[in-house]
């Protein structure tokens, strides 16, 4: 990791790492991941209170690659977002009080209650739920583009997965098929340096994104801490998707900055590790963008900190699920498939060009 | 109507339902030049086109994953394992992804997954188990195993139909064994239970080939009125079904051709054992293949796989209890 | 004699097992620098070495898998997953390659899989599963289930020692709920049933934490002497000790806290039915976890798992019959 | 592929692939390939007589990929065997007898009935038998190489599998654990452009030896219609991993010059490809060499018809199992690790440098 120096870092601020942002995108991610980190600093509250029950997992320091990643999908596009993603439900569309009632199992929650805190997904917002087993999603993804590829729709999939998921069967078969299909699929690897307590040197020999070399398509690193550079790189990969270029491997390179969940105190990450990407964090940098802009980012931190509260509030105002309905909905009635979700990038606009 | 193989009837459920409904797509290894192991899919590349007809990687997690991501999108994908006995390599996509997706978020995932199942033609250890009961134990996945051509198509179609993830057992050792009537055109068969025989003095439960077992074993036992009740899905199970038998014979032999322990069957006994004890006169009886990996030699199989012998043997013990 | 929890006690079987036994070694996510999701090989790295105590890249087929290759050249690994659903994704190498070495080849394959298994406490569809009866019914796996702190150290220092695959379900919502005096050193506790507590009116069988449940539930049931059943392995199934429990009592509820189809519970109660029919005075009653995943919300997960009401209630009716 | 002109061809015969081998290896290689070879066309008639129940698989056109391989293992070494490669048996010295017996289910055979045809190992002479699940070997042979390790002995473990393998999720946790710990274990790629009908273009988007790149190992393409190719590749592979250089991926390029089993015509395989093939026989290029050593090879392909007709008639003798044992050793009741197998190569010899 190279040492930022104050110049660079107030350089990179100004620049926008892509150009196809206007300033309200750059303040939309500036406000997602605000949010994305307010909720899960107040879901960490609340799971110390005991009112998030099981374990509760963050994504704090890594918001830029969920944010910056879903800004580049368009509404029709499809969504498996993994553990440390919030910012990708909070794009497409997930109302704060939901994310809460989630966490907190409540029958207004993403999953009503039937599933655990971080594994949800709005099917009406194009968003598929994670399973635990990871990487699961990475072929569930590559299924939706293989259907998009068949019908012959302009549309893409992505998903993302951690460093440690890279080691898993479900990885290579998912990386081979989207190779040989050529799908229109994105895989965001989110290399935050560790699986719980494993450091990737115990994960690779090689470094992730150079794999997909092996499987005939182009692997990307990108600073995931740089929410511009994220979105960046996968609306790139999105565009060559929807060509027909098939699939890309993005590497955000990353650090998670808690513990694997709620009861890891990490000592197991050398305390410089931790300084040193503290210096990188993600919010900083944009905001130090965003103000470039001449916005009031205190204000948008209030308005943000405002949605938040509103939000538990809300949640905390919800019924627990009737466990006299605990047995139902094993089995679907119906198939209705996934729905859109928003497409907040300015891009997808009534005058955008017309490029999906 | 017009009479066929147990497997054309399979082939003609899927030729059927892929012509009604483009959302059919097939994907497996060797399902699309070659027309699968089996030839189930013989001639169907050509009408269907490569891309409804997939010759996959070997890669059976990767069959089941991309289906289960294909069917949320609106395809309905039907999974080909080229033996049954492969679904272990894709049983972590099939148990955890696809069977509690909807329980979960709501999101239903119509996906068929076709195993050839079965022994008794010396596949071996590693092409010839009926790993039904596992999946009987993962709720979100319902579970078929047809025993007659009729059946075989209309589970199929029904199965496709189904938004939910369906597990299709076809034995392969039916599939140019067994010949029926099959009615043309597409028809569903209902997942539940029928009865196979009527009779009265006892009766035996089975499904898939252990079915035909059952009626050659009892087709002539000493002037006793056997009644053969063939479940056909397994879940659900049809219990109502079930039970009546037992009220009605009150002597029950519970036939599986899968190992023992945790099988079919041993869900069906323990089942009359609760909810039917007070019409049983006489233990619930089993014939099943023991805990034993299915041998190759064929004097090994034979002795391993239920056989008319042993069904027959069990029936009269019963009768005489 | 110490006085211990059930985690302390699979650490210290474990702890022993490695110091008397140089070829034992443990491989997992996580079980050494932060010496285990549970704790549970806390400290061991520093005693035995990261090559005895092994962080693995998250690969559950690859544990198993390379599990298998270094028994048959004389190890003897220790398998961790980090939660018992995690099997799921080292199926195959389990069931194919451990379970079936032996009876196709004649070669021992002895690893022993520890599975921190079952529900309690908002772990939700994938951290609460019980997937004992996927095991019972592959041919050549072993399969134990502890419920006390004694048991759980030396079965697993039976496993371990043990020429076979054993697949060690040590129930989570015990590790810290369940203490007891445990001996020192090494033992071994056999294969085999226990009567956790004498009673001739009725019998409860169980295996891990639902023998809490079932003793709680029938501590004090209406003056009603309630026998229970602590089963500690699931194969080889202790079936002497089942159908001897049935002729002192003839009245059973089976109690199992997997989802109820093809469950371990099914399979005692189908052996029930077969073997003990004679003997029995009711019906065998289930009780069970219904089928379907395992909810995260608090309410629904309790409506869910067995409860001591449940069970309370499944033995008044029994008793009444 | 390249044609190879007459010329061409008669130069390659007289190069010795590797200097390590001596005459007597060079005549051994030849021997062992007419026996594999003799064995499968005997199996196959067999086979269509009825006596070899179930299905079958031969590697007729591959049998220096397995020949040359286990050649240059060592007695101590250890081999998890493939479909095709009969040849690493009868390296390792299994009876022909024992294989026909094998074939046909008899009580004789290396499973005594219990497993069918190619799915054996003699576990007394190294080997462990294959499963069907391709490519599940991989990760067997990776653990014993890993126990090999640390253990701290200078043994290697080798195994092999197919084009159509690499597709499959076991590839992937084998290749990244070898590579991650360093492991001395050989994987050989035995690429012989289909996997049943498929088509290597289906299996994979980029040549399969380029793929150890991705797990930081070499991977090198050999001739895997060159026994002595072969043997030098592996045994270069091999002094590699005793001397803590890791695991190789080697991929022998071959050709399945018959169905992928008894019942497959084949008609899927383009005639002009399998022309070519043909003229890259395995065993006419070694008769070619061996002819050069002044042998006479029709009195070795004599004493060859001479073995494989004496092992059917001693087989054809033999029991089939009793079926009263059927249900016997499903458990063990000792555990008694893997014997050691023959170690042919002159170089393993009692005067060899000590290399291992
Ligand atoms: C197949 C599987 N095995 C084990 C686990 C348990 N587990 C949960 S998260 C985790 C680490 C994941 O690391 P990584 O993929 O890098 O994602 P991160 O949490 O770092 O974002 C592990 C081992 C799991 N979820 N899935
Ligand atoms: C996991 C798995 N799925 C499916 C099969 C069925 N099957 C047997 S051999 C084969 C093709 C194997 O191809 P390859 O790996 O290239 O080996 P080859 O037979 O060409 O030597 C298939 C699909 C299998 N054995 N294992
Ligand atoms: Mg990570
Ligand atoms: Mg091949």
């Amino acid at each position: 990791m190279e040492t930022d120096t104050a110049t660079e870092r107030s350089k990179l601020a100004q620049a926008a790492a892509s150009e196809h942002l206007t300033p309200d995108d750059r303040i939309a991610l500036l406000r997602t991941m605000l949010l994305m980190r307010g909720v899960e600093a107040r879901a960490m509250v609340l799971y110390r209170q005991g009112k998030v029950p099981g374990s509760f997992y963050d994504g704090f320091g890594q918001e830029a690659v969920s944010v910056g990643a879903a800004f580049a999908m368009a509404a029709e596009d499809r969504l498996c977002v993994l553990h440390r993603d919030l910012g990708a439900h909070l794009v497409r569309g997930v109302p704060v009080e939901r994310v809460f009632a989630q966490y907190m199992g409540r029958e207004g929650g993403v999953t009503r209650g039937r599933d655990g805190n971080v594994h949800f997904g709005d099917k009406d917002l194009g968003c598929v739920g994670m399973v635990s087993m990871l990487p699961d999603m990475m072929l569930v993804a590559t299924g939706m583009a293989m259907a998009f590829k068949l019908r012959g729709e302009r549309r893409c999939a992505i998903t993302w997965f951690g460093d440690g998921s890279t080691s898993r069967g479900d990885f290579h078969e998912a990386m081979n098929w989207a190779g040989v299909q050529r799908l229109p699929v994105v895989f965001v690897l989110e290399n935050n340096q560790f699986a719980y307590s494993t450091p990737i040197e115990q994960q690779f020999a090689v470094e992730p994104s150079k794999r997909a070399a092996a499987y005939g398509f182009p692997g990307v690193p990108v600073d995931g801490n740089d929410v511009e550079a994220m979105f960046e790189a996968v609306r790139v990969a999105r565009e060559r998707a929807l060509a027909g270029g098939g699939p890309t491997l993005i590497e955000a390179k990353t650090m998670r900055m808690h513990g694997h969940a709620a009861h890891d105190d990490m000592r197991y990450v050398p305390k410089e590790l931790l300084e040193q990407w503290r210096r990188r964090d993600p919010i900083d940098r944009q905001v130090a963008r965003v103000r470039e802009l001449g916005v009031d980012v205190e204000a948008l931190r209030a308005l943000v900190d405002e949605e938040v509260e509103a939000g538990v509030e809300a949640a905390l105002a919800m019924p627990m699920p009737d466990p006299a309905t605990a047995r139902e909905g094993v089995f679907a009635e119906v198939a209705e498939p996934l729905g859109d979700g928003l497409a907040p990038w300015s891009g997808f606009g009534p005058d955008r060009e017309d490029d999906r | 109507m017009s009479t066929m193989t147990y497997l054309q009837a399979i082939s003609d459920g899927l030729r059927e339902e892929m012509r009604a409904d483009e959302r059919v797509l097939l994907m497996g290894e060797d399902v699309g030049v070659f027309g699968g192991a089996f030839k189930v899919t013989d001639g169907f590349i050509e009408e269907f086109g490569a891309d409804r007809v997939m010759d996959t990687p070997l890669a059976e997690s990767a069959i089941v994953g991309t289906a289960v991501g294909a069917a949320v999108v609106g395809l309905r994908p039907v999974c080909e394992m080229q033996f049954a006995d492969f679904v272990a390599c894709g049983f972590d996509q099939l148990v955890n992804v696809a069977g509690k997706m909807h329980y979960r978020q709501g999101l239903a995932v119509p996906i068929t997954v076709r195993l050839p199942t079965g022994g008794g033609f010396s596949g071996g250890p590693f092409h010839s188990q009926n790993p039904e009961a596992w999946f009987m134990h993962a709720p979100g996945l319902k579970v078929v195993a047809p025993s007659t051509a009729e059946d075989a198509k209309g589970l199929l179609i029904a199965a496709i139909r189904d938004p939910n993830p369906v597990v299709f057992c076809e034995h392969k050792h039916l599939y140019r064994r067994v010949k029926g009537d099959v009615p043309a055109g597409a028809y569903e068969t209902p997942f539940g239970a029928r009865v196979a025989r009527e009779g009265d003095d006892l009766a035996v439960i089975a499904y898939g080939a252990m079915v035909h077992t059952a009626l050659e074993a009892t087709a002539n036992l000493d002037g006793a009125t056997v009644r053969v009740l063939d479940l056909r899905s397994l879940v659900p199970l049809d219990e109502e079904a079930i039970l009546e038998t037992v009220r009605r014979c009150s002597k029950v032999v519970v036939v599986d051709e899968a190992n023992a322990t945790c099988a079919a069957g041993a869900q069906v006994a323990a089942l009359i054992a609760e909810k039917g004890f007070e019409d049983l006169d006489g233990p619930v009886v089993r014939v099943s293949t023991p805990d034993v990996p299915i041998a190759f030699s064929p004097p090994l199989e034979q002795a391993l796989l239920p056989s008319v012998d042993r069904i027959k043997e069990a029936c009269r013990e019963l009768l005489a209890y």
